[in-house]
């Protein structure tokens, strides 16, 4: 039952986080402070659904795999994030 | 609420592919492209299909996706000429229209037969998964085919290096800040990713994975390790890769052909040892799948400064 | 009812493939609504598939297939679009007829 | 059965073997394998010719679950031919994609290709299931586009991507109806298919699967890419392109028609593809008449004689196939594809040996060069003996056959498509048979070693052979012919 | 909890639907992968509540979209650098950790 309720206010934190990404993501007006908005979101809006959906789990192997996926999408979302500012300081453009 | 949930995933597959398609510029279409992947892998979740989901955002989602943005960087550092001929707007929407309807149609006139029970052959296969039973003894001559269309595909890639390039290594050469965080990350996935894609193959034949899926996380892998100058790039002539290249589908044929030495049909395998037959099959078709995968999506040789 | 949104979209993405095929100059972008037909071709096997409970296999292992025969000529067709920019300087196809 | 096994097997193996083999023994290898591929299909053609079709469940498992394989007569057929011409090109090819000619990657690259494009056209031929067909035909139709690219011109690439776009489309629509055929029936198996119970998708599913194949058959209208593709590629390469590839999506289109779902023949629809058939002879046959170069002739005058193949849809197909008549029209069909097949690759070589000779296929730049070849020349006149459907060829044979059943049928329109199809073939060929045999001599050929020379010259005597000894063959392709259609009555 | 966790997902997919305006609008390359990188994200977090919905199996697929798609976004990177093979932090610490307006040119024309 307590995990449950876990379960609920775990993962709609979530939804808010990646909710708030999004607001960011369209609002603010310029590549640097969208990309800067982004990663924190919506990194944490994924660690509070995993870690919501951890509290579901059958198995300690799944609560291992949903942390290696949240791990992941981190380490990901962080390199790439610093990667893509550089190349958008070193050639940023309006495309096409 | 399970079709509200269906409904808006659909919604956000067609809304994507109509801006992949319809949207100006190459680029927009390949990001859309990229997300459109991503959206039909969580599709094919709804739809039960979780090794297809699989294939899915291994593929459609994954290398695809750089496929399509490095031949876009190649194309805008080319400069080529992108100046449109008219064409056929309407006989085109009126085709794409046509097939559309008729499609749907089709759907509502179908009749719904009984399926080849693939369940109650299961247990002689040697795997758990019907997919994999399908795909390595059931069907298995479509894979082994397949593997080789992989590998005509690649043959062909290969064809379009320049002849002055054609002893150049495989693709561009990259190159990264050896303390940058881009090679900390190219040190730093392959073990996950290592581990990941041997895990799919290995419980593919139970649950979800299998020797494709793992074989493309780890074409993931290589293509990371390459970026990250943590891996050089081949050249054509190296009798190691081409041994990688041919590894799978050679071991798949000559498996085949062993059974019908033995007086059996041609690629059948005998329940007592389908299981390991099969794993060490996959096994050998994961090495082949994930460079030949790999060397795809980096292209043809290539000298970046000619003329050196 | 779930199925038959999975397969009217498949067959509106088939739809949407063909015109791309077909109308889009851009040779990269043709190689984009080649995938797009694809994957809605199989988003509606799949679905015909599920009619009987769960997901027939066959389907499953054939699409699995399909995938990978369809990104094996995407790669060989993006190969040839890059090759074609660079020997002819077009990432369109040249108006046809040889001249005889 | 193992003859069988072989035939789809020894193709791949030989390509996965000169992949990982030393350079020096790559053609060894080819040769050696396409020798032995020659063998096992006289020993297919044998086991069928004595006991029947021959069957082959892979892995043990029947359809509907598992995939068949079965060479029946036609099978059989094809099979030899395709060896003879690999065979052919082989030899051919062991001169002309010499590295030193044209340079090492196009002679690394021809060899596996053309070992994988072989493989593929033997999955296509015995394949029982609409689906392993579906990958047979990607692995033929990515092989044939690299094999147009070889050259990397602007312009070949610029052929191979106009041929894959067409082979892509053509594709989908051919897995659209794979699609609908499994989704109504649950089976891919033809002889299945044969005897389900129709459904009402079942028309839209061989349309589909129709349109596309004729893509791939490029059938006019869509022509469009093959004589730009064929004359791109290097000669050995167009040999195969032209005399076998289309052939592998004509049979999937004999397979559907005929056994998987002959009840749906409708005269319309019959009617439909024959007419597109005697538009291809005569546009096709017009278009080459105008070309300069003689590769390009021999090409379009491939889009003219794939047109003649669909003239087995009125004779022999829908109502026609419980007719008397039907038998000697399906046959007939069926001798045109094979000696179409030896005489057009007997062509491209032909004229890969002139572009060797004189560095070029301009027929002005060929004028008399029948004194300084006189062997390739004598083997490109055969050839047009074949192709222009003259006695004693097979082309001759396949004609006959025809044309008496479009008369015994009463559908004389088809008689007359085929002499004026003829008499296009005798005018389109005359202009390069008339420079090859001019009196004056322009230009002094490079000499060309006589084992090359007598390979087209082997290849053109063939085609005629197949009509002197024209029995044993038509007996071969009746052997488990397509049962006539219960409901075509 | 069943009805909750569609929810969930439905919420998730239409900030996904959000975060696609972004990469319809743009307007420059960086803005398009970011936000196609958010979807990512969103879709791995969608898998994952289907996960507890519909079959464990799902985390899989879960984790290899996390891992597939950093490879495209790193794809991305790779092909943003002037020769399309570079990394960024190395050019600019050729050019002295600075910007260099130098390396802004000729990338109008895609």
């Amino acid at each position: 039952m307590i995990f449950d309720l876990a379960t609920y206010v775990l993962t709609a934190l979530g939804l808010v986080f990646f909710t708030a990404g999004t607001v960011g993501l369209i609002r603010f007006p310029d590549t640097f402070s969208r990309l800067h908005a982004l990663t924190k979101a919506d990194n944490l809006g994924l660690g509070f659904i995993a870690l919501g959906v951890a509290f579901q789990v059958e198995s300690l192997a799944q609560i291992a795999t949903l942390a290696l996926i949240w791990a992941l999408a981190l380490l990901a979302a962080g390199t790439v994030a610093q990667l893509v500012a550089r190349a958008a300081l070193t050639t940023s453009q309006e495309d096409e | 609420m399970t079709l509200a949930l269906d409904l808006a995933l659909c919604a956000l597959i067609l809304g994507v592919a109509l801006a992949a398609v319809a949207g100006a510029g190459v680029f927009r279409a390949v990001i859309f492209f990229i997300t459109y992947g991503l959206f039909v892998a969580i599709g094919w979740a709804r739809l039960g299909a979780y090794d297809v989901a699989l294939a899915e955002a291994a593929i459609g989602a994954g290398l695809t996706g750089v496929l399509l943005l490095a031949a876009h960087g190649r194309l805008r550092r080319m400069q080529a000429d992108t100046t449109e001929r008219r064409s056929p707007t309407l006989s085109a929407a009126l085709a794409g229209g046509a097939i559309a309807l008729a499609l749907g149609w089709a759907w509502f006139a179908l009749p719904a037969p009984q399926p080849p029970d693939v369940a109650q052959a299961l247990p002689q296969t040697g795997v758990g998964n019907p997919v994999t039973a399908v795909l390595l003894n059931f069907r298995a001559w479509d894979t082994l085919l397949e593997s080789i269309v992989l590998l005509a595909a690649l043959l062909g890639v290969w064809m379009l290096a320049r002849d002055a390039d054609w002893n150049a290594p495989l693709g561009p050469r990259y190159h990264a800040r050896p303390d940058g965080v881009l090679a900390y990350f190219g040190r730093f996935l392959p073990p996950i990713g290592l581990s990941f894609g041997v895990y799919l193959v290995w419980a593919g034949a139970e649950s979800v994975g299998g020797a494709f899926q793992g074989g493309t996380v780890l074409a993931g892998v290589v293509l990371v390790a390459m970026m990250a100058q943590l891996l050089r790039p081949p050249r054509v002539s190296q009798a190691m890769l081409r041994a990688a290249l041919v590894l799978g589908p050679g071991v798949f044929l000559l498996s085949g052909l062993a059974a019908v030495g033995l007086g059996r049909e041609f690629l059948s395998l005998s329940p007592a040892i389908a299981k390991s037959a099969i794993l060490i099959i996959e096994a050998a078709l994961t090495i082949s799948i994930a460079v030949t995968l790999a060397l795809l999506v980096i292209g043809p040789a290539e000298d970046p400064e000619p003329g050196r | 009812m779930n199925l038959t949104v999975f397969a009217l979209t498949g067959a509106a993405l088939v739809g949407l493939g063909v015109y791309g095929l077909l109308a889009l100059p851009h040779l990269l972008r043709r190689v984009i609504a080649f995938n797009l037909t694809g994957s809605g071709l199989f988003l509606f096997f799949g679905a015909a598939g599920a009619r009987v409970g769960v997901l027939d296999a066959i389907p499953q292992a054939l699409i699995i297939t399909g995938i990978v025969v369809a990104l094996s000529a995407s790669a060989l067709a993006v190969g040839l679009v890059v090759a074609l920019a660079r020997s002819s300087g077009k990432v369109v196809l040249p108006d046809e007829d040889p001249s005889p | 059965m193992t003859a069988l096994v072989v035939v789809v097997t020894l193709p791949l193996l030989a390509a996965l073997a000169v992949l990982v083999l030393p350079e020096r023994a790559r053609v060894k290898l080819a040769l050696g394998s396409v020798a032995l591929g020659v063998l096992a299909a006289l020993m297919l053609a044998r086991a069928v010719w004595q006991d029947g079709a021959v069957l082959l469940t892979l892995g043990g498992w029947a359809p509907p679950l598992g995939i068949a394989l079965r060479a029946d007569g036609l099978a059989a057929a094809l099979t030899l031919m395709s060896a003879l011409v690999m065979a052919a090109v082989a030899l051919a090819a062991r001169f002309e994609m010499r590295t030193r000619r044209v340079g090492a990657r196009a002679a690394f690259g021809f060899w596996p290709l053309m070992l994988l494009l072989w493989g593929a056209l033997n999955a296509v031929y015995v394949s029982r299931d609409l689906f392993n067909l579906y990958v047979g035909i990607e692995l033929l139709s990515l092989a044939a586009v690299a094999l147009v690219a070889l050259s990397g011109t602007a312009q070949a690439l610029a052929a191979a991507l106009r041929y894959m776009i067409f082979a892509l489309a053509g594709s989908l629509l051919y897995l659209a109806g794979v699609v609908l055929s499994y989704a109504a029936h649950g089976t891919l198996d033809i002889g299945l298919l044969g005897e389900r119970i129709p459904a009402h998708s079942d028309a839209l599913a061989l349309g589909l699967m129709t349109a596309g194949l004729l893509a791939k058959t490029a059938l006019f209208p869509f022509h469009v890419w093959l004589p730009t593709a064929h004359a791109a590629a290097p000669a050995p390469a167009s040999a195969l392109l032209s005399a076998l590839v289309p052939k592998a999506s004509f049979l999937i289109l004999i397979r559907l028609w005929f056994e998987a779902m002959p009840d749906l023949a409708s005269p319309p629809a019959i009617l439909m593809l024959a007419m597109l058939g005697a538009v291809a002879v005569i546009w096709g046959g017009i278009l080459a008449l105008v070309q300069k170069r003689l590769k390009l002739i021999v090409a379009y005058s491939t889009v003219a004689q794939l047109g003649y193949l669909f003239m087995v849809f009125p004779l022999a197909g829908g109502a026609g196939s419980a007719q008397p008549w039907s038998a000697g029209a399906w046959t007939g069909a069926m001798f045109h594809a094979l000696s179409h097949g030896l005489a057009k690759a007997a062509m491209f070589l032909a004229a890969g040996i002139c572009i060797a000779a004189v560095g070029s296929d301009r027929l002005g730049d060929l004028r008399g060069l029948a004194r300084q070849l006189p062997m390739t020349s004598f083997a490109f006149a055969l050839a047009a003996i074949t192709l222009m459907g003259l006695p004693p060829s097979g082309g001759f044979t396949a004609k006959y056959l025809l044309m008496t059943s479009s008369f015994a049928a009463g559908q004389w329109p088809w008689a007359l498509l085929l002499a004026g199809g003829g008499l296009l073939a005798a005018a389109y060929l005359y202009r390069p048979m008339a420079a090859l045999f001019a009196r004056e001599a322009r230009v002094t050929a490079r000499p060309i070693p006589r084992v090359w020379q007598a390979v087209p010259l082997a290849l053109a005597a063939l085609s005629i052979l197949l009509g002197v000894l024209s029995a044993t063959p038509f007996d071969l392709l009746q052997i488990a012919r397509p049962e006539p259609a219960a409901e075509g009555l | 909890m069943t009805l909750w966790l569609h929810l969930v997902a439905l919420g998730l997919l239409a900030t996904l639907a959000g975060a696609l305006w972004r990469v319809w609008r743009g307007p420059s390359q960086a803005d398009r992968m970011m936000a196609a990188q958010l979807v990512g994200t969103g879709g791995v977090g969608v898998l994952i509540v289907l996960a507890a919905l519909q079959d464990w199996a799902l985390l899989v697929v879960a984790l290899a979209l996390a891992l597939l798609s950093a490879l495209a976004a790193v794809g991305f990177v790779k092909a943003q650098t002037p020769d399309g093979a570079g990394d960024p932090e190395e050019q600019s610490a050729h050019h002295g950790g600075q910007y260099h307006p130098a390396a802004r040119q000729k990338d109008g024309a895609t």
